[in-house]
């Protein structure tokens, strides 16, 4: 408890709170995201109709332009889909889906990335040049056609019932794929400069081993350069995932992301209907454009050039 | 020196070349049984081995794998299961159509996005800078597709200027089918090549920006400076000619990544490149395009990597006249 | 001479650079006495910091061997090292108390209950406030992290400690506490020592015995006494020569010719030979061996085994009367 | 602010007065330079000596006019060649500089702009200053390059910098400084990065180069040998305030200031073995936390109630000057170890 409090105290009085109160998007941005994650998680009792209870949906409201919009009704404020859902409700669990899937990607990424990162930079020689070697393959190919290209043949080798239920989980894998050289590099970069620092050798000569410094010493002082890259990254992870389900191959229909919904409403564009794909699009771009203003304001606050 | 380098590169380029193959080969062989697809799902045992041996996998795999790369450094890359025709020529085809698009969003992203960030850079406190910021910030948050529909939405549908899919009418030089000829070809080509580009465009802006001022507070500047030398000639004949330099290797590899991107470009608009090919590939699981795609655009990115690389050492003479 | 605490012979390290095989530390032989004070003097790209961390144990070396004696008073043989840059030597996320406590855990030194206790006693010793272990090191001057390195250093309780320039990146006042501060402690703990400088004057008052390396090659080696009064190596000479000396305002320094040449590519022969007002023959084709010459020194160069005593290869540098009075005559050129 | 004594010498070259540099913070404006003033007579080299962080490098950017922002001059003036020029507007600042005012920094390696030759960035600077031709531009260029000591100088003219050794590239350094023939050079730290046989050759050529041209320096080092060697007359800074100034062989020989003694004392001899180096303890103060008065008295032996309450304005004590209300009597150094 008492570190805790000594942590407080110290955050308190330090530089990066006093950047975050004199940046105003550093703090809007912040506040937002919380919002973003507060819908998300809280989307059950916010939505004011599940949208996967199909008893409930009503055929003949679909197609409803949102409340503002003459023909519409106060019950479905945004209005409603091609099936009848009401945009709120479904646009609440579809953030909720993108956010699910940009966040665990991530963290995949970030361990694959990290760990490799670490091995890579402090081991250095063979084991160095195959984990680089790899990297520059993956780099031949960019997040999207690496994600693309994975779920796609999954989806041809795996029979149908088996992907729907897989689906989800090879997104993830998929996304997290494509992300994690950004963090092997850095990582590795960082760890390189590191390890040659001379308080790393000062414990080498008290005979510890290698991976104990590397996770006593070294790790934590990769920590600020990962959390720039991985909260800009979730920003990245969520287009990717949104890509994917709007190119019809990202999570399962049954239960649909931003993207999906984006998609979905792409096919009635022509017939009018704007609202089933615009809302939806703005949503993401909000969610996305806070995580990546709250990234820079954190990369600039942590990098020790700036300060 | 410059041959060692080149060398090196080229290694380095064969090494992710035959590794992609292997990706490839190994795709084309054990994924969806190219034997079924074929004979028909309820063909007898036999006339499996039989098409099995006509196609000559019950060779050993090494062997396999040879032919496969001695057939796709012709061009031979077998038969598209969805259209029924050889790879190379739905290939053949479409590059065009890709390559174009690429092409325009490249020089919109470079001619436009690196000026802008040299600006940014040079004056970080006006008031353009800041909306060039929060442009960018919008430009890397807002995916390739929802800008392409919100183009649509306006130019298509409200005004009605641009037709919103199609390549327009294309003029047939030789194989190569380019839209750069008709008005129409420009029309329909327009509003793809600016989705293409805005997130590439914001990319070398706030990449040339902080570049620029990383050099703006460097030894060398301050002392141009202090030798009172024309604040024109700091800013472009010193500090911008150090930006360029690192600008070069990554413009290099994003141009690379372009042709990926063109892939949600392409679906949004329906045009008739690569991008929409392999959507369409992967989602009906036809293996041979999809391997043959794979070469392409680690062939493409080889290509382009060396390119970066050899530009880079042409270039900076640090790398060039060793002492 | 008491038996050395440490030998070393025919120490090389080599590098792999651009293609070629570089020696930086090329073939070199010294032993340092327990309880004393070796220094290694020289010019950047000479090899000492790479020697030194060979001796560390920090690097292998390519060749040539490196023994310690054992220990007097049921001591255990331990290196520790004190390092150049005090930003670099101690891990920014850790407290400074954790940092010294570590190399007692871990080689548990001290019974679990007593090493918080040994950690301000250390920090009291080398100058710093017992309260300071909850601080990190950014709450530091560059002086005191210094000593805060000192402390880690003296918590391993080694028996041999390894300098690198410690005082290279201080102030002139705050370098002055950490030399006092050393030799202190290297007197109260009976330490050996090795002592990295490419600071002449620093290099005379810590040490007993200073060696003088020139592009990987030990060229002289001499009690710090006799090294000053009778230089013997013509490099040694210009080293003590080009040296700006206080009070004695303009000197006519005969400003030595050329440049140190890059460790990539060393001339054959004895390698200071471009640069040698008494450069022979010989000296162009043939390395020459350190050998031991009268009162305890030993020098490698071809023209003082042929002259039968001490040459003078670099004029002692005149002083030009007291600086310039104030009313700015135009100066004698120098 | 006292008036320094008008001592028949011509008008100096430079004169700055209550030189008052200021650097916003988030605690609040800091005081880097508080009160600074000297004079720099033509073809004079007046050493700057003091610790890091004194604000030595600071005195001499201000004379440039190249503070980094947020740091700026907030009071006192800088005469130069009797017009003022602290508050000179940018474009007509930067005329000045090069052809009247030129600098050294003390990194070879980072100087020099590493994508142009050698010989581009001196033509470029003489013909930004001087009328040539581009012919004419490149034989002075050539010609420079033989006067600094770069060998074979015609081929080595479209070198790149980093085909040059540092030694070689200090040398070119000073070349481009010289080359618009400044009356006046600002020599931060020259020699600092470079190896002692190396910095010999440099400071003569910086000494005599400048001697053959009546070119005014301001030598700022942390190296009291490098002063004792070079300097005519020093100016020891401590906490952005100047303790002392004078000629080289009082300041040095017979030092008044306590602080200057101190750091006299704990310079470890070359010339013969010292026991014990005599040791100011503490700490320079960090700008944030300026001590009242005068800035040494924490640390000062004689400090009395007046060092701790009022700041020792500089007055006369033989032919030098000192801010201290008990200048020590001028024994020499010697006894006071």
């Amino acid at each position: 408890m008492k570190t805790l409090m000594l942590t407080a105290r110290r955050w308190r009085h330090s530089d990066l709170a006093w950047s975050l109160g004199r940046s105003p998007e550093a703090w809007i941005s912040a506040l937002v995201l919380l919002a973003y994650l507060g819908m998300a998680v809280l989307a059950p009792l916010l939505a004011p109709q599940n949208p996967f209870d199909l008893a409930a949906l009503d055929l003949m409201d679909a197609r409803m332009p949102p409340a503002w919009v003459d023909g519409g009704q106060l019950k479905y404020l945004f209005g409603t889909d091609g099936q009848g859902r009401d945009m709120v409700s479904v646009m609440l669990y579809g953030l909720r889906m993108s956010l699910l899937v940009g966040v665990a990607s991530t963290l995949l990424s970030l361990v694959v990335g990290v760990t490799l990162g670490l091995v890579a930079g402090y081991v250095g020689g063979r084991i160095d040049n195959v984990i680089m070697r790899a990297a520059d393959v993956q780099l031949s190919f960019p997040a999207i056609l690496v994600a693309l290209l994975i779920d796609g043949l999954s989806r041809t080798v795996l029979p149908r019932a088996v992907h729907e239920q897989l689906s989800l989980l090879i997104v993830i894998v998929a996304i997290a794929l494509a992300n994690w050289v950004q963090y092997a590099r850095t990582v590795r970069g960082v760890t390189m400069i590191e390890k040659d620092k001379d308080y790393v050798n000062a414990v080498r000569l008290i005979g510890m081993g290698r991976a104990r410094i590397l996770f006593r010493h070294v790790l934590p002082n990769i920590l600020s350069p990962v959390l720039v890259i991985a909260t800009l990254s979730i920003g990245l992870a969520v287009l990717t995932e949104a890509t994917l389900s709007f190119l019809g191959l990202g999570v399962p229909a049954t239960s649909p992301s931003l993207g999906t919904l984006i998609r979905l409403g792409n096919e009635v564009l022509f017939s009018g209907e704007w609202w089933i794909t615009v809302l939806p699009g703005l949503l993401l771009v909000g969610l996305v454009l806070s995580v990546n203003l709250f990234g820079d304001w954190l990369r600039d606050a942590l990098n020790p050039r700036l300060k | 020196m410059m041959l060692r380098f080149l060398l090196g590169r080229l290694a380095n380029a064969a090494v992710v070349m035959v590794l992609v193959s292997m990706l490839s080969f190994s795709l084309f062989n054990f994924i969806g049984d190219p034997v079924s697809n074929l004979v028909g799902e309820n063909a007898t045992v036999n006339e499996r081995d039989a098409m099995r041996h006509a196609l000559g996998l019950d060779q050993p795999l090494p062997l396999q794998y040879l032919k496969f790369v001695g057939r796709a450094v012709q061009g031979e890359f077998g038969v598209s299961y969805r259209n029924i025709e050889p790879v190379s020529r739905v290939i053949a085809s479409r590059l065009p159509a890709t390559l174009e698009l690429s092409l325009v969003a490249a020089v919109l992203a470079l001619g436009v996005g690196i000026p802008m960030g040299v600006y940014a850079g040079l004056k970080p406190r006006s008031l353009l800078t800041r909306g060039l910021q929060v442009l960018s910030l919008v430009g890397i948050s807002v995916p390739s597709f929802v800008t392409g529909i919100i183009l649509i939405l306006i130019f298509s549908i409200y005004l009605n200027w641009l037709p919103s899919f199609g390549r327009g009418d294309t003029v047939m030089l030789g194989a190569w089918s380019t839209g750069f000829l008709s008005a129409s070809g420009w029309k329909s080509l327009l509003m793809p090549a600016v989705t293409l580009a805005l997130f590439q465009l914001t990319l070398f802006m706030r990449l040339t920006r902080t570049q620029m001022m990383e050099v703006l507070r460097s030894e060398y500047i301050k002392f141009a400076r202090a030798r009172g030398l024309r604040e024109r000639s700091i800013n472009y004949r010193h500090a911008l000619r150090n930006t360029l330099i690192p600008i070069i290797t990554v413009a290099g590899l994003q141009l690379g990544s372009m042709i990926a991107f063109s892939i949600i470009t392409e679906t949004v608009f329906q045009w008739p490149g690569l991008g929409l090919l392999i959507i369409q590939a992967i989602s009906f699981g036809d293996v041979p395009v999809i391997a043959a795609y794979l070469l392409l655009i680690a062939l493409l990115f080889v290509v382009i990597n060396t390119v970066v690389d050899l530009l880079y050492f042409a270039v900076d003479p640090r790398l060039r006249a060793q002492r | 001479m008491s038996s050395p605490y440490l030998s070393v012979k025919n120490l090389s390290r080599e590098f792999k650079a651009q293609g070629r095989t570089v020696r930086a530390v090329d073939n070199v032989s010294f032993e340092i006495p327990a309880g004393t004070t070796f220094s290694l003097v020289g010019e950047s790209g000479c090899g000492k910091t790479t020697l030194a961390r060979v001796i560390a144990g920090l690097d292998k070396p390519s060749a040539g061997s490196l023994n310690f004696a054992a220990p007097t008073g049921g001591r255990v043989q331990r290196t520790q090292m004190i390092f150049q840059d005090p930003y670099a030597s101690l891990n920014p996320r850790w407290r400074v108390g954790d940092a010294i406590a570590e190399p007692i855990t871990f080689q548990n030194l001290r019974p679990r209950t007593e090493v918080k206790q040994r950690v301000e006693d250390l920090l009291v010793r080398v100058g710093l406030a017992a309260a300071d272990t909850a601080k990190f090191p950014h709450e530091f001057s560059g002086g005191q992290r210094q000593r805060v390195s000192i402390a880690r250093a003296l918590a391993g309780e080694p028996s041999f400690l390894v300098c690198d320039e410690p005082t290279s990146a201080l102030d002139v006042s705050v370098q002055a506490q950490i030399l006092n501060l050393l030799k202190r402690l290297e007197k109260e703990e009976g330490l050996t020592s090795l002592f990295i400088s490419h600071n002449l004057a620093v290099v005379r008052f810590v040490s007993s015995m200073i060696g003088v390396m020139y592009l990987g090659r030990l060229v002289e080696v001499a009690p710090t006494a006799e090294l000053f009064a009778a230089p013997r190596h013509p490099y040694t000479q210009l080293l003590l020569e080009a040296i700006p000396r206080i009070g004695q305002g303009r000197r006519a320094v005969a400003v030595p010719a050329g440049e140190l040449p890059s460790p990539l590519a060393p001339p054959p022969g004895c390698t200071f030979h471009p640069r040698c007002p008494a450069v022979m023959d010989i000296c162009r084709r043939e390395a020459p061996a350190l050998k031991p010459v009268a009162h305890g020194a030993s020098v490698a160069c071809h023209a003082v085994e042929a002259a039968s005593q001490p040459i003078r290869f670099m004029p002692k540098a005149a002083a030009l009367g007291a600086a310039l009075s104030s009313n700015l005559t135009s100066g004698v050129p120098a | 602010m006292t008036t320094l004594n008008a001592s028949p010498a011509p008008a100096p070259l430079l004169s700055v007065r209550g030189l008052r540099v200021q650097i916003p913070t988030r605690h609040g404006p800091l005081l880097a330079l508080d009160d600074v003033s000297f004079d720099i007579a033509r073809g004079e080299i007046l050493g700057f000596v003091g610790e890091s962080g004194a604000g030595k490098s600071l005195t001499g950017m201000a004379v440039l006019g190249l503070l980094d922002a947020p740091a700026h001059i907030a009071a006192g003036e800088i005469i130069f060649d009797g017009k003022p020029v602290h508050a000179l507007p940018a474009s007509q600042m930067r005329k000045l500089r090069g052809r009247r005012i030129a600098a050294i920094f003390q990194d070879p390696l980072l100087s020099l702009n590493p994508l142009l030759t050698v010989g581009d960035q001196l033509t470029e600077t003489m013909c930004t200053h001087l009328p040539l031709t581009s012919e004419e531009a490149r034989e002075r260029a050539i010609d420079w390059l033989r006067q600094v000591g770069i060998p074979s100088p015609a081929e080595r003219v479209d070198a790149y910098p980093h085909q040059f050794s540092g030694g070689m590239r200090q040398r070119i350094v000073i070349a481009l400084a010289l080359c618009a023939e400044p009356d006046l050079v600002i020599a931060d730290e020259p020699t600092t990065a470079l190896d002692v046989s190396v910095q010999a050759q440099v400071l003569e050529l910086l000494r005599t180069q400048c001697r053959e041209r009546g070119t005014a320096v301001l030598l700022v080092t942390h190296d009291m040998g490098v002063i004792s060697e070079n300097a005519d007359r020093v100016a020891v800074m401590y906490a952005g305030h100047i303790a002392e100034t004078g000629p080289v062989d009082q300041i040095v020989n017979r030092p008044r200031h306590p602080y200057t003694r101190g750091l006299m004392g704990s310079i470890p001899p070359v010339d013969s073995d010292a026991q014990w180096l005599q040791q100011i303890d503490g700490a320079m103060p960090r700008l944030a936390s300026r001590p009242t008065g005068c800035a040494f008295h924490p640390r000062c032996a004689h400090a009395s109630a007046q060092c701790v309450s009022t700041q020792p304005a500089p007055h006369q004590e033989a032919d030098a000057l000192v801010a201290c209300w008990h200048p020590q009597q001028h024994a020499p150094m010697a006894e006071a170890l």
